[in-house]
């Protein structure tokens, strides 16, 4: 009997290499490519009760001597990343099949090497939801990087080479550089790099040696898109919606905000965070990113560069949250992890249908095209609503937490740039949806050659539906997932 | 140390530097070539007068014999003339300034020359001299290793005491027999190629 | 080949010489000055002699290239030989006294002449084998 | 010892030699491919024994070595044979390399080297081989000098027969025969030094005397010069001109083998002499001065090597000059002396050896199949030879050290030691290393994936038995990246007996 | 007398330096070669001198006379070095020989420019 653990990362490689060797029989292998996901959701769920149940499994990969290993832990935080990571992953894949098949035909070049990173980068997600201690999570850290690259760069057009390049060069440079340098400080001054409640650190290092590593941690999560590190985020919207869909909801991003999380709450600790100045300039830098790209968010006309920028606010909420680390801000920055996931997933659906259907990707090209695609509009306007963290989509609790937590933690700043944020948000995303249905259509402003489109294919509408279904679900039985959020929070006070 | 030793010495190395110098300096490599095999008669010389008979031997039929035939031999295939250049190469100069300095530094603090009582002549020596090293596990010390069948002390260092370098010794000749015979093409009609080479050269 | 008669018969005559000079240098090792490499040099250089002398031809008839190719290889052959015959004794790699358990100090002089043999005969037909090639005859 | 075990020491070192010396005569036609396959795999079954007897050795009783005393003649008037566990664990490694090399290169040496010459170039192979192990397993100066002069001219040899190919070959072989001899000379100058101040020639003896005698300038001089010759054969930077030549122009095989061992050898030297000879009593091997000059070099090879591996036309080079960069890391390590530093360096060397090893085949997969290495000729690798392109990737990842891959376990205790021993400035040298690796390798994985296939005609087939060592290397750097725990105990444990001091 | 004394010294590094000085300054490589040689014989020279002993003798020992003998030690070491080095000139004339057939010149500037031009245009 193989342990859960080791199983929710053993089913993502047996999808990875599946892709390969099921090449000549296609049928096989898209079957296989819907199977997977579906095991890995049920292997999941099996470990749920016992997340609840505030168990820790636990399981060693590989031994490295002196107190060092590549081992896997069940946390409360770790099961929200992964629930969410499994649950979308199944949408992605059956979407990436209306997506991929909508505009490169059902054979498109290079599809065994999108399933098979795919498959990688939901492997390395488990990785980092259930890692054990800091090494296990730079390994599967680093893994998704790697992996995520192909992704990226998979036109392979001269841009996406360009992105391709920044996109590593950010990521591996900050986690070389930063994050490596403080998992080795760590080690040297604490003699340990295993994740415990209430941290590592606390007794062992100076507040000035705390205060290093925070920063060093904090940057060094390139993938949590801070300011200076965000560039690599937008530049990416050159791959397949369906890619930046995983990039921007599922894998990568969340496994950045993850890792900070996992590292206020785990490896420093909140009470270290709390009093260090260190952590008061992440939140600083936070604060102004979630501003800073609020604002450009406006800016943009390409829609999925909008989206992106609005990711990138997104996920500082959580880093906000993590920063300040008081209980609440904690919370709720664990379940803005799922809240936002699938708001911000619905988002890029359907952006990709408009995309598949009309070629439009532009803001202005989108009045009145809710007449032609109502369903993906809806679903729109749902997934908005719930990134704005208005009622009654799903996005308002974890929203709400992290306001309170801002007040617990008298951070009224930042309180403000919360609320601010809100009203940019408004700004930005909510008129698209409402001039959709509301504005008239104009006449030149489509794409020429699709200028009576209907709805994408249903490959394409049933994830978005489901995802936007999802959000409003979660507003009223936010369940599991306050749940574990709460229990991330008990945790830590 | 006696002083005709000495004297002679010193005569031989000044010789000997002086052919050196001249060979060094000359661009005509057959000349230079000539002048390396007087260079190392007179070393060869000087070996006797150090009392190295077998070094002075080797010298001579290396030295003097094997390596000056091999040199006139390549000459005839790669030309006989040095193309003119500069003497003076400022980075060869520094290089061996530097590396000099440094070692006259370092000899600075070697034994007298001929102590008696230098490290290397009191530590090893005397046992191979004596010939009563033994072998391990004896368990009474021998009077002679070798029952005074090998009076040559360094024949019997080279052979026996320190005979696994003595192996691989022959295995590097062997090595180099091997590394010629691999490198080195044979062409056909050496002889007319030698005669076109040394024209070309001329 | 040489033209001059007078060289010719010289060299003629010495040759032998050189051969048995370089045997006496060979054997001698132990007692004097001497041993298997000069006495590799000495021969080597009788053998060129010769072929400066009476042509190439004559040489590698006498000395074709496979058998100095052959002796190459066995002198070291020889040399590790009677080191093994220490270690398949049970006693250390080299150790020539296992040659003749009853007289230890002889079997050393012995195995020092055998594997002086096997220095000569490696250094003999390296030599004349640079020489040759070198001078641009096939192997 | 007991006396099953007894004659394995010289075993290690006369099997491949027999072997070579033989090779002459019986090597012709597919014998020679054979003789080299079963001497190396005996020596590498040999020294594996040994490995794992000194380490169970070494546990109970340490620190273990085994001493074998050549013709019965006791230490320091005969020459013995000292093999600790960094010996023998490097003489597996090498005799391994040696073994991987051999498997793949059969059809390469068709392909490369003359029908009339293989029987001799299987025996400089053997002989190099020999001289390397030699090295390794030595307790006695001069004879390191010898066996290196061994190693130095087959390898000359060898990288010469690269002129079927590119005659640049010839001049790049003599160049490093100009300036391996002078490096060699500057060795036996500090050998001399040496004897002239304590009269021996045992390396353990030499150590006994020298922390009698006061150092005196003539200890320091020998000193100078023993760094400076080793520092060329190991080709640190500035002294590594020879070395990217060389293993552009050499036969495949060639490359593959010196980037797995020679300069591997050439670093064991240093340890071996700085710590195990020069060691002054309390274990202070190197005085603050000499660590900074080192380190300087090490740094300005891990920048420098990278920066031009960077710039290189053909990926023969680029992994040559990242051979350069990667052997500043270990350097690095040894310098400092610290006991982290120091496993980390012995475990970089052996990871190195069996990454860059694996690269370096299937660079020579390459010549076989395209008869180029140049990029722009590789251009859409990913579709025209997947498992290739793949392993080479799989390779790279593992020299920017990303965790996983042995590289990172390697890095991750070098960096650690030189934050202990107060370098964070080199620690950070290191960290930037492994960006510009990423640059590097990056180079060719653009090259590989993202441009349209070239249309080079592929003259061969992948032959099986050329992909299983790659395989088995690079896997092998994929299993120690996640089980590495036996590994680094043996190398934590050779880096105990060396910075102890004992030969 | 301690010029005398100290005169070897100073002559193996006059030796040596000039071997090497020749090895680096000169372009000609069978001049390389010869310089290489040169720079062995100086250490040659450093290690004969290091085995004198005063009114020391050959070491070949004679029955009964006790005499005082020259160390035989560095006399083995230098017959080592001087194969090594007839080795080493082979195969660098070997070499020499081989780079005269490719490239027709054996002077390193002109093979190194020869080279470049290779280099650039990419054979």
């Amino acid at each position: 009997m193989i342990p859960p653990l080791l199983l929710a990362i053993l089913l993502p490689a047996l999808g990875a290499l599946l892709p390969w060797l099921l090449k000549p029989m296609r049928p096989m292998r898209d079957l296989f490519n819907i199977l997977v996901p579906v095991g890995l959701i049920a292997v999941v769920l099996s470990i749920l009760p016992s997340a609840l149940n505030g168990e820790t499994l636990e399981f060693t990969i590989g031994d490295l001597g002196s107190g060092l290993s590549f081992a896997l832990a069940l946390t409360p935080l770790g099961m929200i990343y992964a629930l969410v990571a499994a649950s979308l992953w199944i949408l992605n894949t059956i979407y990436s099949y209306g997506y991929m098949h909508g505009l490169y035909g059902k054979n498109f070049e290079g599809q065994e090497r999108y399933w098979c990173c795919f498959a990688m980068a939901i492997l390395s997600a488990m990785g980092i939801a259930f890692s054990a201690n800091m090494l296990t999570l730079f390994l599967f850290y680093e893994v998704m990087t790697f992996s995520t690259w192909p992704l990226v760069t998979h036109t392979r057009k001269p841009e996406a080479k360009r992105s391709g390049r920044i996109y590593l060069g950010i990521l591996v440079g900050s986690s070389t550089l930063f994050m490596l340098t403080a998992t080795l400080l760590t080690w040297v001054w604490t003699g340990t790099l295993d994740f415990r409640e209430g941290g590592i650190l606390s007794g062992s290092t100076t507040a000035g040696q705390a205060a290093i590593l925070i920063l060093l941690f904090f940057f060094g999560t390139g993938k949590t898109a801070i300011f200076p590190l965000h560039q690599w985020l937008p530049n990416a919207m050159v791959a397949p919606t369906p890619v930046s869909a995983l990039l921007h909801a599922v894998a990568v991003v969340k496994a950045g905000v993850f890792t900070v999380l996992k590292i206020s709450t785990e490896l420093v600790g909140t009470s270290v965070m709390q009093g260090s100045w260190g952590a008061e300039v992440v939140a600083w830098f936070a604060a102004g990113t979630i501003l800073l790209t609020s604002i450009i968010a406006l800016t943009r006309p390409e829609l999925k560069a909008r989206l992106a920028y609005s990711t990138i606010g997104q996920l500082n909420y959580i880093v906000l949250g993590a920063a300040v680390a008081f209980p609440m801000a904690i919370e709720g920055g664990a379940l803005h992890i799922a809240m936002h996931a699938y708001g911000k997933i619905t988002l890029f659906f359907a952006a990709g249908a408009i995309y598949v259907a009309s070629h439009k990707t532009r803001v202005d090209q989108l009045d009145g095209i809710g007449k032609r695609m109502p369903w993906t509009m809806t679903a729109f306007m749902i997934g908005s609503i719930s990134t704005l963290g208005l009622p009654p989509m799903g996005g308002t609790w974890s929203k709400w937490l992290l306001c309170v937590g801002m007040i617990e933690a008298h951070q009224w700043a930042f309180l403000i740039t919360l609320l601010l944020s809100t009203l940019l948000g408004l700004g930005y995303l909510l008129p698209i949806p409402i001039r959709a249905f509301f504005a008239k259509e104009k006449p030149d402003a489509g794409v020429t050659g699709h200028e009576d489109h209907g709805e994408a294919p249903w490959a394409c509408r049933i994830p978005l539906l489901l995802s936007s279904a999802a959000c409003l679900v979660l507003f009223f039985w936010p369940g599991i997932y306050a749940q574990l959020a709460k229990m991330v929070e008990g945790s830590t006070s | 140390m006696s002083d005709p030793v000495l004297l002679i010495n010193v005569l031989l190395l000044l010789l000997a530097i002086g052919a050196a110098l001249a060979a060094m300096w000359t661009r005509d490599l057959l000349g230079a070539v000539m002048l390396m095999g007087i260079y190392s008669l007179l070393l060869a010389i000087e070996w006797a007068n150090l009392f190295a008979m077998d070094v002075s031997y080797t010298e001579a039929a290396v030295g003097a014999g094997a390596s000056t035939i091999l040199l006139l031999t390549a000459l005839t295939r790669t030309g006989t003339r040095e193309k003119a250049g500069p003497n003076f190469h400022p980075t060869a100069l520094l290089t061996v300034l530097v590396t000099g300095a440094v070692l006259i530094y370092g000899t600075s603090d070697l034994p007298r020359f001929g102590d008696p009582l230098a490290p290397a002549t009191v530590h090893v020596a005397p046992e191979y001299i004596t010939q009563t090293v033994g072998k391990v596990g004896a368990t009474e010390a021998t009077e002679n290793d070798f029952g005074d069948h090998v009076p040559n002390a360094v024949t019997a260092v080279l052979a026996s005491y320190r005979g696994y370098d003595t192996m691989f010794e022959t295995a590097v000749i062997f090595t180099a027999g091997v590394c010629v015979i691999i490198i080195l093409r044979p062409l056909a009609g050496s002889a007319r190629r030698r005669t076109a080479g040394s024209k070309e050269d001329a | 080949m040489s033209e001059s008669v007078v060289l010719r018969t010289i060299g003629g005559m010495l040759f032998p010489y050189i051969l048995v000079y370089g045997l006496y240098v060979q054997m001698h090792g132990e007692i004097g000055p001497g041993g298997g490499f000069q006495a590799g040099v000495l021969v080597a250089a009788a053998f060129i002699l010769h072929s400066l002398l009476f042509g190439k031809e004559l040489t590698d008839r006498l000395l074709p290239t496979w058998l100095v190719d052959l002796s190459m290889s066995l002198g070291v052959l020889l040399y590790i030989g009677v080191g093994i015959v220490g270690l398949v004794k049970g006693s250390y790699f080299l150790d020539y006294s296992v040659l003749d358990p009853t007289h230890p100090a002889h079997a050393e002089a012995l195995g020092m002449t055998l594997v002086e043999a096997g220095v000569g005969l490696t250094v003999a037909s390296v030599i004349l084998t640079m020489v040759r090639k070198v001078n641009g005859e096939p192997a | 010892m007991n006396s099953e075990t007894s004659m394995l020491p010289v075993l290690i070192v006369l099997i491949p030699l027999v072997g070579g010396v033989l090779a002459p005569i019986i090597g012709r036609g597919i014998f020679g491919w054979l003789l080299a396959l079963v001497t190396t795999g005996a020596a590498t079954f040999v020294s594996g024994t040994l490995l794992l007897y000194i380490h169970a050795q070494n546990t109970l009783t340490p620190p273990f070595a085994i001493s074998y005393p050549l013709g019965g003649w006791p230490a320091p008037h005969g020459i013995e044979l000292k093999i600790d566990l960094l010996s023998a664990l490097l003489a597996t490694l090498v005799s391994g390399m040696g073994f991987m090399v051999t498997l793949f290169s059969r059809q390469g040496v068709d392909d490369e080297i003359p029908a009339d010459r293989r029987r001799f170039f299987w025996s400089l192979w053997l002989l190099a081989i020999t001289g390397l192990l030699g090295i390794l397993i030595t307790g006695d100066a001069f004879n390191v000098y010898v066996l290196l002069e061994i190693s130095s001219l087959t390898i000359y040899g060898l990288i010469a027969m690269g002129r079927q190919r590119n005659r640049q070959a010839l001049t790049a072989a003599l160049n490093y025969l100009v300036l391996g001899s002078v490096g060699a000379s500057f060795i036996l100058i500090a050998i001399g030094l040496l004897y002239a101040k304590t009269g021996t020639l045992n390396m353990a003896d030499i150590h006994a005397k020298l922390l009698l005698a006061p150092v005196d300038a003539t200890v320091l001089t020998a000193r100078a010069f023993l760094l400076a010759g080793v520092a060329l054969k190991m080709a640190l930077f500035p002294l590594h001109l020879w070395m990217p030549a060389a293993y552009s122009t050499a036969p495949s095989a060639v490359a593959a083998l010196l980037a797995a061992t020679a300069t591997k050898v050439g670093i064991y030297m240093g340890m071996r002499f700085i710590f195990s000879v020069f060691a002054m009593s309390g274990g202070a091997a190197l005085s603050d001065a000499n660590i900074l000059i080192i380190g300087i070099c090490c740094g300005a090879a891990i920048i420098f090597g990278s920066l031009s591996a960077a710039r290189q036309p053909s990926l023969s080079l680029l992994l040559a000059y990242s051979s350069v960069a990667q052997i500043g890391y270990i350097v690095v390590g040894m310098t400092v002396g610290h006991i982290d530093a120091m496993t980390g360096s012995i475990l970089h060397m052996v990871f190195h050896a069996l990454i860059k090893g694996g690269l370096f085949l299937c660079a020579g997969i390459l010549i076989y199949r395209l008869g180029t290495t140049r990029l722009e000729d590789l251009a859409g690798l990913g579709q025209r030879m997947p498992w290739v392109s793949g392993a080479i990737v799989v390779g790279g990842l593992g020299m920017i050290g990303i965790p996983g891959t042995a590289g990172f376990i390697s890095k991750f205790y070098l960096l650690k030691g030189l934050i202990l021993s107060g370098h964070p400035v080199l620690a950070g040298l290191v960290l930037i290393g492994s960006v510009l690796a990423a640059i590097y390798t990056w180079r060719f994985v653009e090259v590989a994936y993202l441009r349209p296939a070239g249309d080079t005609p592929l003259r061969n087939g992948l032959p099986f038995e050329k992909f299983l060592p790659v395989l088995l290397l690079l896997g092998a750097s994929i299993y120690l990246g996640l089980q590495p725990g036996a590994i680094i105990d043996v190398a934590h444990d050779a880096a105990q007996q060396l910075l102890g001091g004992s030969p | 007398m301690s010029l005398f004394e100290t005169f070897n010294s100073i002559a193996f590094v006059v030796i040596m330096m000039l071997g090497l000085y020749t090895l680096i300054a000169r372009q000609n490589l069978v001049k390389k070669t010869l310089g290489l040689g040169l720079f062995q014989t100086g250490i040659f020279l450093m290690y004969i001198t290091l085995g004198v002993r005063d009114g020391g003798v050959a070491p070949i020992l004679q029955e009964g006379a006790p005499l005082t003998y020259t160390n035989p030690l560095p006399h083995v070491l230098i017959l080592t070095a001087i194969v090594v080095s007839l080795s080493t000139m082979a195969v660098a004339l070997a070499l020499i020989i081989g780079v005269r057939e490719e490239y027709g010149t054996i002077e390193a500037d002109e093979i190194a420019t020869i080279d470049r031009a290779d280099a650039e245009e990419g054979a």
